[in-house]
Parts: structure tokens; C-alpha cells; sequence
């Protein structure tokens, strides 16, 4: 589920099917721009999303906190 | 197990094998989690203390089993339980318990090796607990349950029969057995405990006492080793087995444990087919019941061993059947449990008379 | 646009195994950075314990040896006896190393067997079902003290990180915790020590870090890092115990 | 009498619970029973199943390589115990969460029970669980709804028994779904 | 005359086995009055560990059970378990605790389990002829440590009544000798602390005992005790570690 | 073994398994101390470094036996030694040794048991040697020496096999062998050393490797038993035996190590007295020689198995002979080691034709 | 080898049987008044003996170091 | 060729260094030969012995229980080994610690030998354990005191080749006592 990378400060990539939903991202970001969806993957759990990618600047904590290496971050 | 008008319990193995000690007045255990028989410490956890008792986890498997020894050398009735890899680490502690003759009970809900292997299902322990997997002349008494109500009686028993023989005793099950339920009934454990005249417990008014395994003078030693030989062929007298349409049988099965309940569904569907099967259950693995395989045997029958292994009882059955009796072997080593009609397709192989047989 | 977050290589490309919000996975990620870092991943032997962890042989993109439960020092003791020149390391629990192999760190610590030693306490047996473990809190319920840890009975939690500062041949110790970004800077840089006491010769490397496990706490992943920050923290309290490096640098 | 059962999906959905009533239900009811959960480092990373085996004769194996019926609450649990279910047999198949198309079985019947949203219903959507049994209930006739109601008595602890209505609504919308088709 | 000075009531009266000049007699006798002083001898459980000190129950007029090499603090724990009503005492070699039977100590001493542990550190395996223990000094020749040990490779020898201190649920931990009689009296009072430690339900008494073994010192009693005052005390001081009923006290 | 113009040694069994070690390329060493077998321990402490490898005294004999692991996963040689109590406590790290196929020697100098026992000599070890004394399915391979030259010599084939077959060897002696002194030709040892493609050594320009036992997924564990059950049955063309005068034999004796050595007396002495006595001496114990044993059997033969035991070796040697032989059995557990003219008495007693057989 | 208890200010005695000759006693004593006698015992060892009785006076550090409680003091 | 002998006494009166010195004396002049010394725990509370069997055939049993010779160093290694050894064989007894009178044997020779005094003779009193090697070397013939003497050239280290010389001398005087009686 990648942003378009034009005009975004940052890029953050998850590589959903990795994602288990712990919601330690949302809790990590600092600018509280992640949040859980509804969206289930196959492994049955709901998965993390970006919520406003033009805010993201990209500080990659939530990458650092993640449990399950789900996320990339570009810059 | 004749019914009664108590309420029928739906148990673990495990939560039996647990219960079936606390019953038989058992009062301290000492363990070291492993799967599959976590909820034997974990029922201890529960309600040890309220029996009046104590559970203490132990750091380790080493420490388990050298803990039973020692409040079991108190003449409490005492036990440890654990899996494979952590029963092998108490062999030393139990040539130590069976020298120093300390009776005690080790439950050992064994899973697949070796190594790390697996937790599945697995017989491949039966070497280990028959012939004496630690150093030196000794023998545990190994009971076999194959259902939930044997957890839990053959746990008392186990309990009897270690202080009757003054000798560690062992439950051998698996990973099957400590994790299914079934239904239980929970009869009262009826028995007497007999007097612990040797136990150390001070010596106020008494000569001191002492429990040990160390003979280092001349002969002393060589002494001891048969005195504990006649105490274990003694032991012939509490074969347990249990015969399932042996008498006009033409082929006999032998297996202990999950595959011998198994096998009753097998047996069943032999006979609906015509086929003349029996099955010869071992309920002690030692003292092995040589008499009742030999008296089946002879040179017109066909046996044939079942375990989850790849050949280990068969040796015993081989040692104790008539000469000309032919012994086939059918191995499955843990990672897969087979169903009954695949059973039966191994039966017709060799079952006599039939095409295809060896 | 340049990556600034990426998994490292030393880390194979597949999903851990771990349960939701499990820290486990954190250190992983840290061991592998580590390894990168120091270009070690063809030289690494890696010695799995058995724990939830002990699929680390799916995980790191290096050799890996298996041993049995609580006896990882030991095994790579001997594997470092024998290959002097490669970076060996062991990644354990707290059941496995502060429970059944308390005497295999000991040793080897005191020994100053050159070993750099990751040590996760969850304050539980993990993959058993979260029985009490020697780090489980006073009070603290597991499926083998359901009525929380007795003190009288099976005594206070064990302080791992300071009992081994205390012997000769550990050459780093310390605690860290990755609940909070701040805990996990400080955590890479204490991983990095601790390969570095290796890779100098000094002795032994040790790492204590303090990880949830909300499976067997029954805990949000959220709740447990509160519970890690609130609880665990103050007794276990973060920080460099030991580090011979320093203490040469400064006599420098 | 003979029946035998493999209840699977994620750890979470309470396929272990169900199982446990459903044996004991068949206790109460004077069968025998052996139920078998799966345990230990498999019980990582979210997935759960259990077998039931009720019967009038002793049972064998606890552990069925090829069952009567399968309960598939998600799709891995689909794809590992659908093929496995006897031709004969039944498979109950979680429709919340699994897409009908999905379903490529040949043999076995397939019963689509939407779980979930019948769970709503009933009160609680996370009882979804309960309406399957209900549903396998009905669909076989193995065990009576009372007998599964008396079983939730009297294994759940007391502090619980406040659940217990809710647990019975989601338990007969399951069975009304099998007997209304909606 | 009176009688001022003779056998405790507590030991048989027969010969030692020990070596001549083997502290291992003392430290016996001095076990034995503590037994006496403190009325014990019918309430007592001894637990004999596997060394030059095995045949314990030839020499204490007291129940004893023999417990496999390194698990007499084990052994010890569950007889105490069973029979919290009487005193239990292990006598522990350096091999037997220090080495295999760290875990066993440790995790005891971790417990608080109520036991008096009596720790005699001679530097060497003395029963089985003498090899490396964890306690040899360093350089020290032994039969394993042929050209002294190297503690690049060995490590440097371990001090365990500092090291069980750290424990939460070691109530007294203390060094002494017996190597003359100054000594010889402070380890009578630490003897005596070990067991009240014990008798008042406060954790593991500990008491650590230098001790010579001039068999496989190859040394002389006399050098032997020389040795134990120039070489040992230096490297392992004497003193107490831990002592939470004199804290009491002070906090009363 | 044949002679040589090499200076002969005086030197014990334990050294002789030490200076044959080193000399097969051992070159890491951990053990800890025990009676009998310290000689051991003590000749690699000092002689270790100086060919190039490195000796550690392990804090433990599980300490030792997990070094082992580690060591030998790196594709090196290594060992360690003990005597029965300290085996005992090896039998978890042996049963992932053999579970993960790590090569590697044990040597266990077997002493008294059961427990603390004495340091007798004693075969009492030879059940968990070759059933396996760990859990799970799998063998070690056991070499059982009567000499010193043969401590010498099969301590390097052990090596040799254990590479072979990616499997841990044991060497089983006793105190007679460890302690007594003989003389030895130290003959060179000249076998290849095979490659070891499976080593753990850093994954530098080739995939990474592993070495475990766990086995989870479905199905996979039970190929690996079978896979190694193959393996332990391709061992039997290793079987090594010495036969004495067994052609003509009328009564064949079956003994190993120095039980062995002391029966070879007794057959000249048998034979000087003119009965046709002759003995099969296993050297290989796992892989057992049942094939030379099930060739001298028949109905007509009287077997005498005889150990320094109460009954162990009896049960293989009674799997392989021909149906209707008659085998007999003499222990001596340990603590005394009968003399050669005592041992022919015992012969005479069940001699065929003789009077007072049974 | 006890010495005539009248007009000494202490009694020692030595259970010479167990006496191993070590000289411990011999280095404790204050007053030097212990030696080592050319005596064997039946287990070999030549065994210790008070020199001087009359210069005793029972401080007992002799007992009190013997490794084999060989000594009794009376005072 | 076949002689036996057990060679016993405290721990250090060096009985365990002559039985090596024998057997390799032995292994010099082409004989087989096994010593088998005692070991472990049996060595604490200073008594030692070894057993030497030197044959031209495979020697059986390195371990003796009725020795055709025995050597006896103190009195409790006369009372242990000395009714041990077989009637037709021979007793060397230690005269210099053990009375004349205490020897009761019926059935061995017995020789006394004043091990003490003929090594002072030799010149060092500590090497009665030579003077008895010289003695049963002489008495039975086994091996020569040259095989002796090279023995201990091949086993001593180097180091201690200085003292070879007072060895022999204590040999000699040993040999001597036995061919003349003094
Ligand atoms: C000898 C032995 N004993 C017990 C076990 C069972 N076991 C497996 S993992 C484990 C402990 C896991 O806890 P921890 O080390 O804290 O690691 P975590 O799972 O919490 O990461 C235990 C007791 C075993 N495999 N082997
Ligand atoms: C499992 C096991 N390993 C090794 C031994 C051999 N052993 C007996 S005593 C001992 C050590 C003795 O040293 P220490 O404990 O220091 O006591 P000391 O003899 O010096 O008093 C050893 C290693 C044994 N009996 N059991
Ligand atoms: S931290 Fe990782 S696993 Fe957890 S919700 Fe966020 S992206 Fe998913
Ligand atoms: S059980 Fe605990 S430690 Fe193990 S993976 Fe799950 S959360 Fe992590
Ligand atoms: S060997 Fe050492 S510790 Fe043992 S009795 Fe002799 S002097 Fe004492
Ligand atoms: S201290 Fe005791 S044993 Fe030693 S010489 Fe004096 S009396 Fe004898």
C-alpha cells in the first residue's frame, strides 16, 4: 500500500502481510499518523496504515518500534 | 473402573495423572515446565498448596529430580514430572534414587525425539525407561496408560508400587495422552501408604539414619547390585496387560500406550472382517509381561509389534515369545499418527493365509 | 528519495513467527543491524537456544547451531574454542539462560570465553505457555503461579545483568529495554558493545533486554509496554553494569 | 453412534472453547468422547484447532487424520482441513470470513454460515463461535442445544454464568440458520 | 579438672579419613559444635555432597542423605520442603559447588530456601586427585593446570560468597579460614550465624571455608597453611558479606 | 597390530585413549574430572596445546558434552571422557548430537553404579550405551577395547566412524582398562579425514548452513527417524568381533572388554583341561555382531554370556542366536572381578556332558 | 599418653590412634610446647606429644586446631 | 614365563614407582607384562598398592585375588594381601616396621628383609622401596637388576637421572641381603 512518492516529504512502504495489527506504530509516531484499518491479510489480522501521508516527515520511528520489520521508509 | 454416581469429570492426561497424585496423597512436586505436560505443574500450582502440600518450580530438570529425591528420602510421597529431553536429564538422579533405593514418581508425558525433535506423540522412550537409561544395574517400574481414567489410576498405583519396592517408578505416556480429554471418573484412593521405617526425618529418639548409594568395600558393592536384582525380577508378580481377543487369536498385536488404543479400533475392524486379531496391551513395561506374549506365542502364530518408534519393544517381545514364533514389526516414529484402517493394511500384510504376506 | 529504513541483510527476507507486538522481533532486527555494521555475516555463527526464539536459524541470514535448551553458552563456548576467528553469538530467554543454563552463563562468563550473549527477559517461559520464570515479578501470575509469584516461596526475581557484572571475565553488561524509542537507541548502542567486547578479545559480551511477551501476560501490546516501563523498569533497572572498553579508554 | 469433528481457525476465535462444550455436551448426553487440542509451539503464530470423537463405543484415536465433518473458521484453516474432510462428510465454512468462490471442494458438503453477522444478532460479534456450534448442532444432530446450555453450566466458573444467555441466543441463531436457511 | 575442650556430641567417635592436615577435619568438628550449641542433633537432616567430605554420615551422629555430585543444595532443597521442621545442612566441596552445582546453589540461594550451606574451598578437586577448580588460583598448578592456570583460557577464580550476597534470599553469606586461630574463632561465629540464618526463617545461611589440602598442594600442613594466608586470603578476603540478622538488629 | 621397531610404551588405557586421540587429529578437548579416568583430562591439559588444539575443563559433564556439540558442528575433531554418573548426564546432549548428525567421541571409563556405586570396574553401562540412554530414537556407535593397544587404536576408528556416518562414537572401557598399564606401539595414524561440507564455519561465499534435531512440520520428523534408522542399519558391515577358538566349539562364551580379556585365560585353560571352549569377543557393541553369533549358535551349542553386570549384553546375544540355543548367563556386578580358574568353574557347570549342567 | 593429673594446671590427652603427625598442633601452641615423637601409630604416622606438661596451662588452641580431634583438654 | 606379584603399603614408601619400574624391566627383556596400580578414592588414608603380572603369553586379568608373591610394606598390607597369597608362594615382608612375630602365614615362604637399614646402608634411608625391587628381583629371578637400571633410565626424566645412581646402589644392596643372608 504505498503513497505516491511525488510532493511527499517521505515514503513509507508496509509490506502488509507481514503486518499483526500490534498497533505499536500507532502508539511510536510522534505525530500520531499511523492507525489501525479494517483491512484483514491472510493472516487474519487488521493491518497498520499511513492516515495522512502528507504529514509524514519520514523520522522513521515507527519502522525502528515495529516488532515485524513491516515497514521501509524512504526519504 | 466400574461406574459409579460421581459426577463424570471431562480431563486432560495431564489434569488426571495431577489429580490421580494429589488423591494418592502425594504432597510435594517439583518440575520444570515442558510441552506437552504443562498442565501437570500448573494443576500442581493450583492446588498443591491447598492439599496442604508445597509445589515448587525447580530451575531446572537436574534440580527437579534431585529435589524428589530429597523429600522423598523424607517418606513423603512425592513427584516430578516432565518430557523427553528434560527425562534425560535425570537419568543420573534416578540410577541415584534406585541405588539408594528412594521411591518417587517421574511421569514422563513423552514427545518426539531425538534432540529438540518435536512435540508430537512418540514412543521412543521406552529404551530409556525399561532398560535403564542412566549408569549401572537398575530398573524404574514403568506403567503405560492408554486412557485418561489409567492417568489417573496408574498414578496411584505408581505411588504404591514405588513404596512397596522402595524403587523410583515411572509414568510413561505422550503427547496424546497428556492433552486429550476424555471423561474421568475420579475414584477415591483407597489404599494404605506402608510404614516409612528407613525415611530420615531426624534422628530424635532413634538411631541415625542414612540413605546412600556409595558401597566402596570389598564386595559390598556386588552385593547390593544382586540384592536389587532379586528385588526387580520380584517385581514379576505386578504384571499388569490387558488382552484383547487374544484367546482364538491368529495373529496378535502388541503395543502399549496411544498405539495399543488405537489399535482396539483396528482390532475391532479385523474381526468385523473376519480376520482373527487380537491385541496384547503391556500396562507395565517393566516388569515386562513376558508370561502372558510367551503363552500367546508359538510357532503357528503371527505377532506383530506396533509402536510409535522405529523398534524398541519389539526386542523385548522377541526375547519373550516361543522359538519359531514370527515377529513382525511395525514401526511409526513420531511426527504422524496413523488411523486405525491404515493399521489394518499393515495387519493383512502379514496376517496368516492372506495374499501378500511375508 | 533514499531508503533510511530498511530491513538489515543479515536478516532473511521472511515473516517472523513471533505473536502480535512480541519484542522478540525488535531484537532480532537489532542483532541484524549489528551484524551488518560490523560486516559480520559471513563470519558469524550463530547458536540458537530453545525459546520462542529458537527458529532464529529462519530468521538470520547466517550459520546456526541449535542447542539444547539452556545450554547455548556452553555450545558456543566450544564452537568458538574451535573457531577462534568467527563472531559467535547466543540469543536466549530468560528460562533458558537464567533457569536451566544458569551455570553454563556463569561459566562461561567467568571463563571470559569471548561470546557476545543476547539475553531477552519477558519474565516468563514464552513458548511453554508463560509458566514463572527466575525474572518473574514478586506477585506476578503465570500459569505456575496463579496466585501470583510468592516471594517466601520461590524467591525474588534474579538480576541477571548485575550478577554477571560481578564476574572477571565479563567484559560488557548491561540492561536495555526497546519499549520506547528512546530505550531502543540506547539498546543498539549496547548491542554494538557487546559485539565489540567480542571482536576485541575482552571476554564476554552481555546484553539483557527487557521484552513483553502479551500473549502469556494476556496484555495489549500496548498494555505490556506499559507494563514493561512500569513494572519492570524499576526493578530491573536499565543501564551499563560493566564495560571493560570504557574503563580502558578512560585509563587511556 | 459414531461422530467425528475438526474445529479450526485463528487462536482468538474460540475454536478450543467450543470444542470442550461439545464434548462435554456429549458426555451429558451418555456417549463417550475424546476431544484433542492442538498444543504447545503450535499454538504460535494464531492458528487453533481441536478434534472431537463422540461415540457409543470406546474410542480409539483421538486424533482423526480424515474427519466426518471439518469446521473451517478462516481460510488457512480451509485450505489445510477441507481437502482432508471424507467425501462424505460436511464442511462448515465460515462465510465472514471466507469468500464462497474459495470453497473448491470435491466430495464433502459445504454448509456457508455467516458468522459473524449472525453473532450480531444474537447480541455480541464476538460470539461467532457459539453460532457455529449451534449451527453443527442442528446440521448433525449429534448433541441437543439443552445438552450444550448444561455443559456451559457446568464447566463455566460461576463468575461467567452472567454470560451464559447471550451464549444461548448466538447458539440458536446458528441453529435457526441451519433450519431457515437465513 | 574440667573438662574444657573436647569432641562435640554431634560426631562419632571415630577417626577422620581425611589426609593429615586436611582442614576438612575442623571444619567437621566445628559443625558439630554449632549442632551442639544450637541442640540439633535429633532435628537435623545432613546432606552429604560427593567429594573428599562424602562420608559425612562415617563422622555426624545425624541423619544424612547422600545426594549426587553438585546437587546437595537441590537435594537439600526438597528435604527441606518435606521437613520444614528440621534443620538442614549441606557440606559442599569447590568442585561440587562452584562448578557443576552453580545452578543448584545459585537457584537456592535465589529462593531463600531455608538451608545452611557449609562451602569449603580448598582451590582444588581434592577426592578426585586434585584437578582445576573454579576457585584455583590463578597460575596454579594442578593436575588439570599442568603449567599453572592460564585465565586468558580458564578464566580467574570465583568468589562465591560475593557473588551469592547479590541474592535476594541469602540471608548470610560469609568468607572465613581455619588456618589459625584467630581465624578459626571468627569461623565458629559464622558458623553459628549460617545456622540461625536457618532456625529464624530468614534464607539460605551461607559460610564459605578456606581450607588446605596439602595432599594435592603437595605441600606440608605447615606450608600449606601458609599458603592459604599468603596467597588465598589476599585473592578471596575474609569477612562477612550479608548478614540480614545483624540489619535486623540494626533496624530494631 | 603388528610389531614395530617404534619404541613400546608403558603407559594406562586412559593415556593410551588421550595419545591415540591427539594422534587421529583431536584437537579439542572438554571434559570434566571423574574417577577412573582423570589420566585423561590430565594428559590432554598438558599435552593439548602443544598439537595445536585447546583443552577446557567444563564446569560439568553437561557443560562438556554441549562444548562437544558445538565444537564438532564446526567439522573439527573433538572428544570428551567420563565414567558413568558424569555419562549419565550426557544423555540429553547425545540424543541431539546423534538427532542433528554431529560427529564426535565420548569416552566413558565405566565405573560402579547404580548412583554413586563404587570405581569398580563394571559393565553395567553397556544397556545405555547401546540402546540408546537418551530419549528418542538413535544409536551411538560403541567401540568396546580389551587392551591397551586397542584403547590406542579404536579411539582413532572411533573418530573415523563417526565421521563416516555424522554420528557420535563412544569408546566403552572400564577402570581395569583406564588404570592398568600394557604395553603400546604407538602406530601413526594414516586414514583421511573426511571433508566436511555440513560444517558450520561462517557463510562466506556459500548459502548458510544449519545443524538441528527440531523437526515440526508435519510428516518431516518421521522421515528423519527413518532416514537415520537407515543409517544405523547400513552400520552393520562396521561390525568388528574376535573369535577364539570358536570353530570346534562345543560351549561358546560371549564376553566384551575386560571381562573379555580375563575369559581369554579361562578358554586356554578350558582347553588345556580338553573342553571345546571357545569365545566371541563384540568389539563393535553398536553395531552388535549378531550375524557371527547367530553363525556359531544352533541347538546343539551352549551359549555363556558373561558380563560384570547382572544381565544385560545376555539380551542381544539372545536376539541373535538360532532358535533352541542354549544361552546361558554368569554376572558379576561390580566390586569384585573373578579370577580365570573361578570363571572355569562356572563353565564347568553348565559344560555339555558334564555332570551338574542344567 | 595422658600425663599425672596432680599439681599440673592441665591435662591433656592425646587419642594417639588418630593422631596423623601433622604438626599443626605443634606450630598452634603458644608456648611451643608440642613436638612430633619418633612414636608410629599402628596407621603409620608418628605421632605428637606434649613436651613439657608441667608449663601447660590448657589453653586448648592445640585442640582447637587439630584437624583430627585427637586432643581433650582438662583444666 | 608367568610370575604375579602384589606390591603394597602406606602411600608414599613408593610402592606404586617399583611396580612400574618392574613391568617396564619386564617390557625390556621381551616379556608381557600389565601393572595395574590402585586408584581414585582407595588412595586418600595412605595405603597403595599395585599388582605386576609378567607372562609369555596374553596376560588375562591384570587384577590378581591370590598372587604368587607379595610384597608387604606395613603392617595392614601383611594383614590384607599376606593370607591372600598362594601357599607355594612367597611373602617379602618389610622387617623395618613389621615385628617378625606378627608374621603368621601358613603356606608361603616368607622373607624378612630390614628395608630401612640396608637403605641407609646404600645411602638414603628413603629407598627401602629399592632395596625391596633389588630383593624380589633377586629372590625370583623375574628380571635382571641391568633391566632394572635401564628401566629407570627410560622412564625417569631427565632431571632426575642424578639420582639413578644411589637407586642402584639400594637395588644392589637389596640383591645382596638376599644372596647372603645380610
Ligand atoms: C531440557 C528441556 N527442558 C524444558 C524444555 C521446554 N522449554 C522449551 S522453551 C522453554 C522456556 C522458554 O522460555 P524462555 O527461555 O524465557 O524463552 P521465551 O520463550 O520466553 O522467549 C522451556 C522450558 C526443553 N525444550 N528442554
Ligand atoms: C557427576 C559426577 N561428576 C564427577 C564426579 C567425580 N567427582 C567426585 S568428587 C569431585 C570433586 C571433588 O572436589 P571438591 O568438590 O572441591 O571437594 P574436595 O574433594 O576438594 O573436598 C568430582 C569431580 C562425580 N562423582 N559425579
Ligand atoms: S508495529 Fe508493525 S506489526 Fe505492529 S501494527 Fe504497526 S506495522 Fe503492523
Ligand atoms: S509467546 Fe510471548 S515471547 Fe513468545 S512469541 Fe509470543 S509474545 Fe513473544
Ligand atoms: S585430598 Fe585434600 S581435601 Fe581431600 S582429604 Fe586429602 S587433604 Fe583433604
Ligand atoms: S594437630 Fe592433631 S593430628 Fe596433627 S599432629 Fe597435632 S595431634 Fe596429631
Amino acid at each position: 500500500m504505498s503513497v505516491p512518492a511525488e510532493k511527499l516529504k517521505a515514503k513509507l512502504v508496509f509490506t502488509e502481510e507481514r503486518c499483526k495489527g500490534c498497533g505499536i506504530c500507532v502508539h511510536a509516531c510522534p505525530r500520531k499518523l499511523i492507525a489501525i484499518s479494517d483491512r484483514l491479510n491472510n493472516q487474519g489480522y487488521p493491518v497498520a496504515e499511513l492516515t495522512a501521508p502528507e504529514k509524514c516527515n519520514g523520522c522513521a520511528i515507527c519502522a525502528e518500534m515495529c516488532p515485524d520489520v513491516v515497514i521501509e521508509v524512504w526519504k | 473402573m466400574a461406574k459409579s454416581k460421581r459426577k463424570m469429570l471431562l480431563v486432560k492426561g495431564n489434569e488426571a495423572v495431577a489429580m490421580g497424585a494429589i488423591e494418592a496423597g502425594c504432597r510435594y512436586y517439583f518440575g520444570y515446565p515442558i510441552t506437552p505436560q504443562n498442565d501437570i505443574p500448573e494443576y500442581m500450582s493450583a492446588h498443591m498448596a491447598e492439599a496442604g502440600g508445597s509445589f515448587l518450580q525447580a530451575e531446572s530438570e537436574i534440580a527437579s529430580i534431585n529435589m524428589l529425591l530429597g523429600a522423598a528420602a523424607t517418606g513423603a510421597r512425592a513427584m516430578t514430572s516432565s518430557s523427553s529431553p528434560g527425562i534425560s536429564l535425570m537419568q543420573e538422579g534416578l540410577s541415584y534414587m534406585a541405588g539408594s533405593q528412594i521411591p518417587g514418581l517421574v511421569v514422563n508425558m513423552s514427545r518426539s525425539g531425538p534432540g529438540l525433535g518435536g512435540i508430537h506423540p512418540s514412543q521412543g522412550d521406552y529404551f530409556q525407561a525399561t532398560k535403564g537409561g542412566g549408569h549401572g544395574d537398575y530398573r524404574l517400574i514403568v506403567l503405560a496408560p492408554d486412557s485418561i481414567q489409567e492417568c489417573y489410576e496408574l498414578t496411584m498405583l505408581a505411588f504404591d508400587l514405588a513404596d512397596k519396592y522402595r524403587n523410583p517408578a515411572m509414568l510413561l505416556g505422550d503427547a496424546i495422552l497428556g492433552n486429550m480429554k476424555e471423561s474421568l471418573d475420579p475414584v477415591p484412593y483407597k489404599r494404605k501408604v506402608p510404614a516409612k521405617t528407613w525415611a530420615l526425618t531426624g534422628a530424635k529418639g532413634r538411631p541415625t539414619q542414612l540413605l546412600k548409594s556409595l558401597y566402596l568395600s570389598d564386595g559390598e558393592l556386588t552385593k547390593h547390585c544382586w540384592r536389587l536384582d532379586k528385588k526387580y525380577k520380584s517385581m514379576d508378580k505386578e504384571v499388569r496387560v490387558q488382552e484383547v481377543a487374544v484367546e482364538d487369536a491368529k495373529m496378535v498385536l502388541v503395543a502399549f500406550g496411544s498405539m495399543a488404543r488405537v489399535l482396539k479400533t483396528t482390532v475391532a475392524m479385523a474381526r468385523e472382517e473376519g480376520m482373527k486379531v487380537g491385541l496384547i496391551r503391556p500396562i507395565t513395561l517393566f516388569p515386562f509381561p513376558s508370561e502372558a506374549i510367551n503363552k500367546a506365542s508359538g510357532p503357528k502364530k503371527r505377532f506383530m509389534v506396533m509402536e510409535l518408534n522405529t523398534g524398541q519393544m519389539v526386542e523385548d517381545v522377541k526375547l519373550a515369545v516361543k522359538p519359531n514364533t514370527d515377529v513382525h514389526f511395525f514401526g511409526v516414529p513420531p511426527g504422524y499418527i496413523p488411523a486405525p484402517d491404515e493399521l489394518l493394511k499393515e495387519i493383512k500384510k502379514v496376517y496368516p493365509g492372506k495374499q501378500g504376506q511375508k | 528519495m533514499q531508503q533510511v529504513f530498511k530491513r538489515p541483510e543479515s536478516l532473511k527476507d521472511v515473516p517472523f513467527h513471533f505473536c502480535a507486538g512480541c519484542h522478540h522481533g525488535v531484537i532480532h532486527r537489532l542483532v541484524g543491524e549489528a551484524l551488518d555494521e560490523f560486516k559480520l555475516r559471513e563470519d558469524t555463527i550463530g547458536v540458537a537456544s530453545v525459546g520462542c526464539s529458537v527458529f532464529l536459524y529462519d530468521y538470520f541470514d547466517v550459520d546456526v547451531l541449535e542447542s539444547p535448551h539452556g545450554r547455548a553458552s556452553a555450545v558456543a563456548s566450544g564452537v568458538k574454542r574451535a573457531r577462534p576467528d568467527n563472531f559467535v553469538f547466543t540469543y536466549q530467554g530468560d528460562g533458558d539462560l537464567a533457569a536451566i543454563g544458569t551455570a553454563e552463563i556463569i561459566h562461561a562468563a567467568n571463563r571470559g570465553d569471548q561470546l557476545t550473549v543476547i539475553f531477552v527477559n519477558n519474565t516468563v517461559f514464552g513458548m511453554t505457555g508463560g509458566q514463572m520464570a527466575p525474572t518473574t515479578m514478586a506477585g506476578q501470575k503465570t500459569t505456575t503461579s496463579p496466585y501470583g509469584r510468592d516471594t517466601s516461596l520461590a524467591g525474588h526475581p534474579i538480576r541477571m545483568a548485575e550478577l554477571l557484572a560481578q564476574l572477571e571475565g565479563t567484559a560488557y553488561s548491561a540492561r536495555v529495554a526497546v519499549d520506547t524509542p528512546k530505550n531502543l537507541m540506547q539498546a543498539k548502542k549496547a548491542m554494538k558493545r557487546a559485539f565489540e567486547a567480542q571482536l576485541q578479545h575482552e571476554g564476554l559480551g552481555f546484553v539483557e533486554v527487557l521484552s513483553s511477551c502479551p500473549t502469556n501476560w494476556k496484555m495489549t501490546p500496548e498494555a505490556a509496554n506499559k507494563r514493561l516501563a512500569e513494572e519492570m523498569i524499576p526493578f530491573f533497572p536499565l543501564g551499563t553494569y560493566k564495560d571493560r572498553l570504557a574503563e580502558k579508554t578512560e585509563r587511556q | 453412534m459414531y461422530f467425528d469433528v475438526i474445529i479450526s481457525g485463528f487462536g482468538g476465535q474460540g475454536v478450543l472453547f467450543i470444542g470442550n462444550l461439545l464434548a462435554y455436551a456429549a458426555i451429558i448426553e451418555g456417549h463417550k468422547v475424546t476431544y484433542m487440542p492442538v498444543y504447545g509451539v503450535e499454538m504460535r503464530g494464531g492458528t487453533a484447532n481441536c478434534t472431537v470423537v463422540i461415540s457409543d463405543d470406546d474410542i480409539g484415536s483421538p486424533i482423526i487424520n480424515s474427519p466426518n465433518c471439518s469446521v473451517v473458521m478462516n481460510k488457512p484453516s480451509l485450505v489445510k482441513f477441507g481437502p482432508l474432510t471424507r467425501k462424505d462428510g460436511l464442511v462448515i465454512v465460515n462465510s465472514s470470513l471466507i469468500e464462497a468462490e474459495d470453497v473448491k471442494l470435491n466430495g464433502p458438503e459445504v454448509f456457508l454460515l455467516p458468522t459473524i453477522e449472525l453473532a450480531k444478532e444474537a447480541g455480541n460479534d464476538r460470539l461467532a463461535n457459539m453460532v457455529v456450534l449451534g449451527a453443527l448442532a442442528e446440521k448433525t444432530g449429534v448433541v441437543t442445544l439443552d445438552s450444550i446450555s448444561q455443559a456451559m453450566k457446568e464447566t463455566l466458573p460461576e463468575r461467567s454464568h452472567k454470560m451464559i444467555p447471550v451464549n444461548i441466543r448466538a447458539l440458536e441463531r446458528g441453529a435457526e440458520f441451519v433450519r431457515n436457511g437465513k
